[in-house]
Parts: structure tokens; C-alpha cells; sequence
């Protein structure tokens, strides 16, 4: 299995290579265009037998993708920041028409002001038009997570378009090992797209006509039913793709020192790793923390979320993103965690206090002093009541960098 | 692992609806039955067989289209379809092809419980 | 030392390729010795332009790297100039703890350099400096649109000056073995051309 | 581009031909269009040309709304909606696909006929991005702006292509703007033809002019690469006519130099006159058939005239009436 030293949008380019997608479309918009350098480069060195489409903005650029999976092919674009937002009104369409189309996002800072850090507000704006969304954490995981969302969202259960995002600039620039599989191994794991319903003049079908009121309940059903049973498609795919590739892969979340933890973080995307030294230091001084990261927002891992915490007596989560004037009081991965815990998947016999700790805004660092402060407050709370629901990390702990 | 079957909801099979509202064509030269138009007509278009010259005007400007084309191209109406817009009349050139109220007939219509 | 932070200065755009190279040579060697490394390139110079400098960071360490999600070097220990000018203009040392390794490509001698450095309020933290004229020996400019961005790049790195300085700073550090950037550096002979005729100076 | 295996599109010579060539329908009855739609005219007359290897694209608009209500197509070929805004890069996926497929050995049949038919605001105005974007990409596909001059499916409201003069809903007349609509349309066809390299044909058509029409969408496919038709068509509704003359009036556009029938065979081609009216007549003829001028006093039919002249004179088409001062 060759290994490669690269940025997490290289790998991301590598497995959409190796899964052969036929139709790209591009528009270029920082940090993710180096996906989309690496693979028109492909194109051109014959890597690839792909059509390139440049794309008039990220509205056609999803139109695009959009288009060429109802024609029966597979996909592969991708935005950033405003990029992510500015099509908005194409996303329902393309879950709503059952297309697997698969875009990489590398999160970025909405605007205003102009500024390239990442921030997942971008994409987590989008969560609710029925994508597959998840967050990989480093370059290996953005190379997994390309081959496992085409394998789940091309699911004949499932048939949804997947959102494969990442930190900008900390996974897609920055350089890390990544276990690139071979030919023979991808396409064991994931098999040619075959669509359904294509648009196809041999047998004639009619895409997305309007319909009765009373037909609207049902036709929904179907993507809530869809994106629900994809779970059973998720740990069927993470487990096969764990033998074919020899890895060790988690489906759902990733727990750390969870078993035995009376406070935990909450924290997803790159960041949770720094988390993981500040929890190793913690715990030789006998602070009982741990940590959980989702890995799919969308389905929401509610049980496997619910149960990690259960036992926790104190909650931080870790907001990379803003939803101003949320319930919750911070961003809107709070309110994902607090629904979890307090809506009745698995019994959580007492709910932990929740706290939100703003951090990372704007593509700033999050430092183990930061992680560690963090930890302060949740042993706080885990006696009592938080003082305040919403601790802005960045501007209240400041640390020299 | 948690039991996704209790997360999904059951569609009532009256209520079934195909995954992204995909529906079948209907056949070429077919019609989409699901809605005869044919009670929207209040003028109905007559052909006077005898005076017309087959020139299949008429047939090209029907929107719907509902003029029928016989082997020997004389043309009919399909009233089933027929809105009653009067385009065929209009374009006519010799005029043999008059507008009478739908009133003065009986039958023609297919019945239905709504306009759609 | 726990980490070892390179950073390098380079020309924006021209040279852009080559400071690049730098890291990812010394990060692919040190990768081959089993040590946790850290490639990124810069953020906060981003989007470069012609003749704005840049910055291009590498950490190797023999521990795990806990904090790898930032932008730059916030206290390097070794520098690359692949202009001396960079020498006068900025403080080049900023951060940096005392021992630096400085290595500066340049046609001059030391005390040059050191002259240049004046206004440095940081010159003192020099413990060894280095200088080599790495552009009389290799391709100086190497404008790649291909490597930038968070593409993967060519096949090929250190095909210019930015193998002559990985390799200089192997031999004059000893952060990396020579033998691994030698393995690693596509422009070997340039690199062994740097690593024969490098000059240092102990401070 | 791959151009695969697909056969060529025989064209017609006359109606009396027509049955010979295109007998078939593609776009069945059965639908919710109005009474006389121009637009459903346009439809039809475009599937029936485009024939059986032929995908369609309805971008949101009365052919989308008024043909698919409810759960239902009255296509016979594949079809699917797409964004008002998006049609040209949906089109462009498709085609994409197409080739992809076919060059790899995904796909065993024919190249499709991808044709898009949107309508005026689909086409050149909040659709002009895509659209664009996609004649310059030069896909293997044809994109039919079909022009009811308003945004009809929301109740007539203007468009880029509503004539000067014209009331529409968000353009009333009144004492302080006594003409409706002050400005003048934008030219679909010419936007197209004059700026995309690769359009290789553009023209304009009408819906009375079937067979001018018919084979002006055959010589679109045919083309092998991005082409483009702006097909004038009535609309009963918007501009208040009694739905019966729905021909009449789209005549009437083409013998008062309204709407010219053209076509161009590629950027630096010359405009070809595919229709010249015998003797042309005065604008006042047409715009007296339609409620929708009914406001309008004689100096702004002279303004109309005018304007009317000067596009006509730049096509070459002798002016309808001497120019007014």
C-alpha cells in the first residue's frame, strides 16, 4: 500500500482518481482549488478519463454534478466559505432527485470580513437539505471519507449526495501520511455507480414533476427514511472498508478515554487531536475527561452521541461555527447535542450539564492551554451549574502562540 | 448497535410515492390520462369534412395536440383533450372549421370528481 | 529541543517552489527516519504575489507533534533566507529561542549578513551561521502553478535552490540525516554542490 | 467532443411533408396548459422535431408548472425540472455525462438530443448565467429560450424581453408613467450569436412558422455542438388576446418586424433571413390585437416604431414604415 506525504485535499484528489469518476466541475475558490488543480491535472495526464467541466460559479458548479448524476454518472465537485453558500438553492434539489453527487468542502470563514481560516459554519448552514455531511480530521481520514461517502450515498437504500468536508487549510494544506489503497482494493470496496432512474432516451422517465399538498408528507418521508437507514449502511460499508483496506476505521464517532469520564469534549474536525494531548495530560493529573467526535453531522450519531455521554456529569461542546441567537446559546452543534441526550434514543438516566465553548472562530488555533481551560470550567460545572452557558475560548483564554 | 427501523418512518401504501418523485413517460403519440382536459372546452371546434383540403394547418397549431391524423391525412378532434382554444379554426385558410358551444352537445366529456 | 521549527524565507511567487521544497525534503526525510513531521504552507502571506515574501514551515520531532493546526513556526530554531535581503528588512528571528541556525543563501561572506542584521534586536540568538551561494548552483526560480494551493504537486521535489538549502540544512544541523535528503532531493548533484561548499561560522 | 453514433435529423420541406418526417408526438396531451398557449405550441412542435433519442429539460416557468401538474409528465421522452437559474449547467451535467459515459463504455446507446426549453427569464435572465456559461463550454446541446415576453407562471410580471409599452403587473401604467414599460428588451438571440465562439447556430424562430421552426431545431442537433433558438411564442394570458389567435399574433410579430426569423451558422456567419415578409406592415396592426398596448398613446407607438425600424435595419429587413421623427 503506498503511503503518501500530502495535504488533505491531495488525498481527496488520489481516492476520487481511484474511484473513477466520470464528471467533475470545478470553480475555483480558496483553500479547496487545490482539489480541483490536482485533478484537472489528472485529466490532462490521462490519470483520469473524467469530463473537467468548469463551472460558471459554485451554483453551476452543483447544477452541473447535479445534471451528470441524473444521467447516471458519478461525481465530484467542491467549494469553500461562500462558495458553499451562494448555491443554497441547489441543494434540496439534488437530494430531493436522489442524486449521489459528492462534494469535498474545505471549510472556510463566511464573510464578512474577508478572511481564509476555517470556520464550519459553511457547510453546517447546508445541513439541513437533506446531504450526507460528515468531517474528516486529517488527510488519511479526508481519503477514507471520499471512498466511504460514494459507497453510502450510492447505496441503492440511500441515494443521497454527500458532503465531504474538512478543516481548511489545517487538513486540506497542511501535509500528513496518507495510506493510499490500491486499485484492486477500491474497487472491491466500492462498486460502480449503477443509477436507478437515469435520464436515459431507452427508457424515458420524468425527473421532479410538482405534486399534490397531499403527496408532500410521503415524498419527504423518503429522504427522512433515506438518510436514517443510511446508517446501517454506514457500519456495513466502515466495516468492509476496515477489512479490504486493513484499517480501523469508526463509523459513527471517535471516543476518547470515554469508559470512565465525568466531563467530556464534544469537538469535531481537526482540532479534536490537539484535544487529545490536553486530555492525555489531564488525565496524569487525574482529571477524569474524554472526548467525543462525531464524525457524521448529518445523520446526527444521536445514540452513539447520547450514550458516550451519559455518564458524564458535565458537557463542553466545541462551537467552530455560529448560529447567532441560537437556542443553546452558542453555534449549532449545541442544540444537536442537548436534542441527543434529552430525546429518548437510549435512556440517559441524568443529563449532564451542557456548555458551549466558542473556539476556533475565524481559523484561529486552539491551543492544549485553551483544552485546558475548557477543563476548568466543565470541573466546575460538574459540581453545579455552569455560570454562563457560552464561553468564547478565544477571547477568554488568550495564549501565546 | 441501535435499531435504525424505529428512526424511519412507515409510508401508509395509499401514500406511496416513488423515491424523488420520478414518474414513468407516458408512450409517444400516447396521452397523459391522469387529466383530460376536455371539460375546460366551451367552444367546440367543428370540421366541415367536405371543404376541407387536408392541408393539416390546423394540425401543426394545436398546443395539446389533440387533432387526430387518419392514414388519409383528414383530421379529427380528440374531445377528450380539446380545451377548446380555437387555434385550428383561426388558422384555417379556407374556414372550414367552426366554433359551436359545447352547450349544444351532450356527452364527449369524461366525467371527473375534480377539474384535477 | 523537542521540535525542531524551520521556517524559510522565499521571494513570493518566484521562489515559491523552491522554499516549498525545503520543507517538504526535510519533512519526507524525516519521515523516512520514523519522526512525526509537520509540512504546511504559509497561510497569513497568503495569497502570495510577486516579490512579497513568504514563509514556509517545517516541524520534526522524535515525539508526537501535539499542536500541529497552526499557521507558522511561532519559535523556529532553524532559518532559511533564500534572499539575504530578508536579512535587513525583517526580523527574521522573531519568536525564535537562543541558538538559532541561520542559513542564508548569498553570494557574500558573515559578516555581510551579520552587518545587514543590525537593526536585529534578535541577532544575538545566532549560534551558527551558514552561508552558501545556492543560486550560482541551482535554478533559482521555478514558477510551478501546479504545486500550490494543497495539490499534491509534481513528482519530482528539489529540483532547485530549495534542495541545495534542505541539504545544507541537514549537514549543518543535523535535523535530518544528509543521506535521507540526498534519497529524497531530485537535483542531487546541485544539493552535494551546496552541502561541499557551504561556510560556517559559530557565533 | 465525442459525437457518437447519431443518426442526422431529416429536415422538412413544407406541411405537406411534415407527416412524413414527424408524425410522431413526443409531447402528448394532457396537460394544464392555458387554452391557445403559445408556449405549448413551441413544446410540442420541439419534441415532435427533436424526435425519440432526445432528453428534455424544463427549468421552472408555466412548462414546467402547467405540464407537470400533479405527479404526472406529458413528455415521452425523458425530461426532468431543474432550477430556473440552472438550466444550462444541468444541461451541461448531462451532456458531460454523456460523453464520459459513452468514451468509457458506461453507456451502449446513441448520444442524446439534449435540449433545454426554457423560457425567456430561464433563458436571459436569471438563467443567463448558466446558459452562457454553457454555450460557451460548447456541449453537444441545444438550449430553446421560448418567449411569452413575461414571466407568466407568476401572473405576468416583466422580463428582460417585454416589449416597450407593454402593462404587466409589476409594470402598470399610470398618470406618472403613462407608457407601462420604459425600457426596451434585450435581444436573446443576438446576445447569444454575437458573443459565443462556439454557438455553432443560432436563429431565431416563431410558432407561425412551423416547419421554419421544425427544421431549424433539426438543424440545432444536427449541429454537433452548442446552439442556441429564441422561438417567439404568444402567450393568451399575458398578452390579452382571445386565445384563438394565438397564430394570428405570431404572425402578425413577423410581418411587422416585431420578431425576425434568422439564422447564423457560427460567430463570424452572416444573419441569414430565413422568412421575408412581402410587404411589411406598421407595428400599430400588431400591438392593436393586444390589451396589453391598450394604453398606449400614438406617441409611444411612434417610439415603438422607431425602434422597431432600426432593429429591423441592422438585420438588413427594409424598415415596415419611414422612420418618425
Amino acid at each position: 500500500m503506498p503511503k503518501k506525504f500530502i495535504p488533505g485535499l491531495a488525498a481527496a484528489a488520489n481516492a476520487a482518481v481511484q474511484a473513477d469518476v466520470d464528471v467533475i466541475s470545478s470553480y475555483p475558490i480558496r483553500p479547496y482549488t487545490g482539489l480541483m488543480i490536482q485533478l484537472s491535472q489528472a485529466v490532462a495526464n490521462g490519470d483520469l478519463d473524467a469530463e473537467f467541466v468548469h463551472g460558471e460559479g459554485e451554483h453551476g458548479q452543483l447544477a452541473i454534478v447535479h445534471g451528470a448524476s441524473l444521467a447516471g454518472a458519478r461525481t465530484m465537485t467542491g467549494s469553500s466559505g461562500v462558495g458553499v453558500t451562494y448555491p443554497m438553492e441547489v441543494y434540496s434539489p439534488i437530494s430531493g432527485d436522489r442524486c449521489p453527487v459528492q462534494m469535498v468542502i474545505a471549510d472556510r470563514t463566511l464573510d464578512p470580513p474577508g478572511d481564509f481560516g476555517q470556520e464550519h459554519t459553511d457547510a453546517l448552514s447546508t445541513k439541513d437539505q437533506g446531504w450526507l455531511l460528515g468531517w474528516a480530521s486529517l488527510p488519511q481520514e479526508v481519503y477514507d471519507n471520499t471512498l466511504i461517502y460514494y459507497r453510502v450515498g450510492e447505496d441503492p437504500k440511500v441515494l443521497l449526495p454527500q458532503m465531504n468536508c474538512h478543516d481548511g487549510y489545517f487538513v486540506s494544506h497542511i501535509a500528513n501520511w496518507v495510506n493510499i489503497g490500491e486499485q484492486s482494493q477500491v474497487d472491491e470496496f466500492l462498486p460502480p455507480y449503477k443509477a436507478q432512474r437515469p435520464l436515459d432516451p431507452l427508457r424515458p422517465v420524468g425527473h421532479g414533476p410538482q405534486i399534490y399538498a397531499n403527496q408532500g408528507p410521503a415524498l419527504e418521508a423518503t429522504r427522512f427514511n433515506a438518510i436514517w437507514g443510511a446508517r446501517e449502511v454506514i457500519q456495513q460499508a466502515v466495516k468492509e472498508y476496515n477489512e479490504i483496506f486493513k484499517r480501523d476505521v469508526d463509523p459513527f464517532v471517535e471516543l476518547y478515554h470515554m469508559d470512565d469520564a465525568e466531563i467530556a469534549i464534544f469537538i469535531q474536525g481537526c482540532h479534536a487531536h490537539t484535544c487529545k494531548y490536553a486530555i492525555d495530560d489531564l488525565r496524569k493529573e487525574g482529571v477524569k475527561i474524554g472526548m467525543v467526535r462525531p464524525k457524521w453531522i448529518r445523520p446526527f450519531p444521536s445514540p452513539e452521541v447520547a450514550e458516550a455521554l451519559s455518564k458524564c456529569k458535565a458537557v463542553g461542546v466545541v462551537e467552530t461555527n455560529n448560529s447567532f441567537g441560537a437556542s443553546g446559546y452558542a453555534g449549532q452543534l449545541t442544540p444537536e447535542v442537548c436534542a441527543a441526550l434529552v430525546k429518548g434514543a437510549v435512556k440517559v438516566d441524568k443529563v449532564p450539564q451542557v456548555a458551549s465553548f466558542m473556539a476556533g472562530l475565524g481559523g484561529h488555533p486552539v491551543k492544549i492551554e485553551q483544552f485546558k481551560f475548557m477543563a476548568e470550567i466543565l470541573a466546575k460545572g460538574a459540581k453545579g451549574q455552569f455560570d454562563k452557558p457560552t464561553y468564547w475560548v478565544d477571547l477568554e483564554c488568550e495564549v501565546e502562540m | 448497535m441501535f435499531d435504525t427501523k424505529k428512526l424511519q418512518v412507515p409510508i401508509p401504501a395509499h401514500l406511496e410515492i416513488p423515491e424523488g418523485g420520478v414518474v414513468e413517460s407516458p408512450k409517444p403519440d400516447g396521452e397523459q390520462d391522469q387529466f383530460p382536459s376536455g371539460g375546460w372546452r366551451i367552444l367546440r371546434s367543428v370540421i366541415d369534412q367536405e371543404r376541407c383540403t387536408k392541408c393539416l394547418t390546423c394540425w401543426l397549431a394545436c398546443p395539446e395536440p389533440c387533432i387526430e391524423l387518419a392514414e388519409d391525412r383528414s383530421v379529427s378532434i380528440d374531445l377528450k383533450y380539446c380545451k377548446g382554444c380555437g387555434c385550428c379554426a383561426n388558422v384555417c385558410p379556407v374556414q372550414c372549421i367552426s366554433r359551436v358551444p359545447e352547450s349544444d352537445f351532450k356527452g364527449d366529456v369524461e366525467f371527473m370528481d375534480e377539474p384535477f | 529541543m523537542a521540535v525542531n521549527e524551520i521556517t524559510t524565507w522565499a521571494c513570493g511567487v518566484l521562489q515559491d517552489t523552491n522554499g516549498r521544497d525545503v520543507s517538504k525534503v526535510l519533512g519526507a526525510a524525516a519521515g523516512k527516519e520514523g519522526k512525526d513531521i509537520w509540512v504546511i504552507d504559509n497561510y497569513a502571506d497568503l495569497p502570495d504575489r510577486v516579490n512579497v515574501p513568504v514563509r514556509k514551515y517545517c516541524k520534526i520531532s522524535d515525539e508526537p507533534i501535539k499542536e500541529k493546526f497552526l499557521y507558522e513556526n511561532h519559535h523556529p530554531n532553524i532559518v532559511v533566507l533564500m534572499e539575504d535581503v530578508y536579512a535587513k528588512a525583517y526580523n527574521i528571528l522573531k519568536g525564535a529561542p537562543k541558538g538559532v541556525t541561520l542559513v542564508v543563501n548569498t553570494n557574500k561572506d558573515f559578516d555581510f549578513v551579520l552587518d545587514m542584521m543590525a537593526a536585529n534586536p534578535d541577532k544575538g540568538k545566532i549560534k551558527k551561521l551558514a552561508v552558501v551561494d545556492a543560486s550560482s548552483i541551482a535554478p533559482g526560480v521555478d514558477r510551478d502553478l501546479m504545486d500550490i494551493e494543497g495539490a499534491e504537486g509534481g513528482s519530482q521535489i528539489g529540483k532547485g535552490i530549495g534542495a541545495c538549502l534542505a541539504a545544507v540544512v541537514a549537514k549543518v544541523t543535523g535535523v535530518v540525516s544528509l543521506d535521507n535528503v540526498m534519497a529524497v532531493v531530485a537535483n542531487k548533484e546541485a544539493a552535494k554542490k551546496a552541502v561541499d561548499s557551504v561556510k560556517v561560522k559559530e557565533l | 467532443m465525442a459525437k457518437v453514433n447519431r443518426p442526422k435529423l431529416e429536415l422538412a420541406k413544407s406541411i405537406a411533408k411534415v407527416p412524413d418526417v414527424a408524425r410522431s408526438e413526443y409531447y402528448v396531451k394532457g396537460h394544464r396548459t392555458c387554452a391557445g398557449c403559445g408556449p405549448a405550441i413551441a413544446y410540442r412542435l420541439a419534441c415532435k422535431a427533436a424526435g425519440k433519442n432526445s432528453i428534455f429539460f424544463g427549468p421552472t416557468g408555466c412548462m414546467y408548472v402547467a405540464n407537470t401538474s400533479y405527479l404526472c409528465v406529458p413528455w415521452a421522452v425523458p425530461w426532468t425540472h431543474t432550477q430556473i437559474t440552472d438550466a444550462g449547467a444541468v444541461a451541461s451535467g448531462v451532456a458531460a455525462a454523456y460523453e464520459a459515459m459513452i468514451r468509457k463504455g458506461k453507456y451502449k446507446g446513441d448520444y442524446p438530443g439534449i435540449v433545454v426549453f426554457a423560457g425567456d427569464g430561464g433563458s436571459i435572465d436569471i438563467g443567463l448565467q448558466a446558459m452562457s456559461a454553457a454555450m460557451y463550454r460548447d456541449h453537444d446541446f441545444l438550449f430553446i429560450c421560448y418567449d411569452n415576453e413575461a414571466y407568466a407562471n407568476t401572473g405576468i410580471q416583466t422580463s428582460p424581453t417585454t416589449p416597450y409599452g407593454a402593462n404587466t403587473s409589476f409594470t402598470p401604467p399610470g398618470p406618472v408613467i403613462p407608457e407601462a414599460k420604459k425600457l426596451f428588451p434585450k435581444d436573446a438571440a443576438k446576445l447569444v450569436s454575437e458573443g459565443h465562439p462556439s454557438a455553432r447556430f443560432v436563429a431565431t424562430a416563431s410558432i407561425g412558422y412551423p416547419v421554419d421552426y421544425i427544421n431549424k431545431v433539426r438543424k440545432a442537433l444536427n449541429a454537433e455542438g452548442a446552439t442556441f433558438l429564441h422561438v417567439h411564442a404568444p402567450c393568451p394570458k399575458g398578452w390579452r388576446f382571445d386565445a384563438d389567435k394565438t397564430i394570428e399574433i405570431a404572425k402578425l410579430a413577423v410581418e411587422t418586424g416585431m420578431f425576425s426569423l434568422w439564422e447564423k451558422e457560427g460567430m463570424t456567419a452572416p444573419y441569414k433571413i430565413t422568412y421575408m415578409p412581402k410587404k411589411m406592415k406598421p407595428v400599430k396592426e400588431y400591438m392593436a390585437l393586444q390589451e396589453r398596448f391598450a394604453h398606449l398613446k400614438p406617441e409611444h407607438i411612434v417610439k415603438m416604431q422607431n425602434f422597431v425600424n432600426a432593429k429591423c435595419a441592422g438585420l438588413g429587413i427594409e424598415a415596415p414604415t419611414p422612420p418618425v421623427a
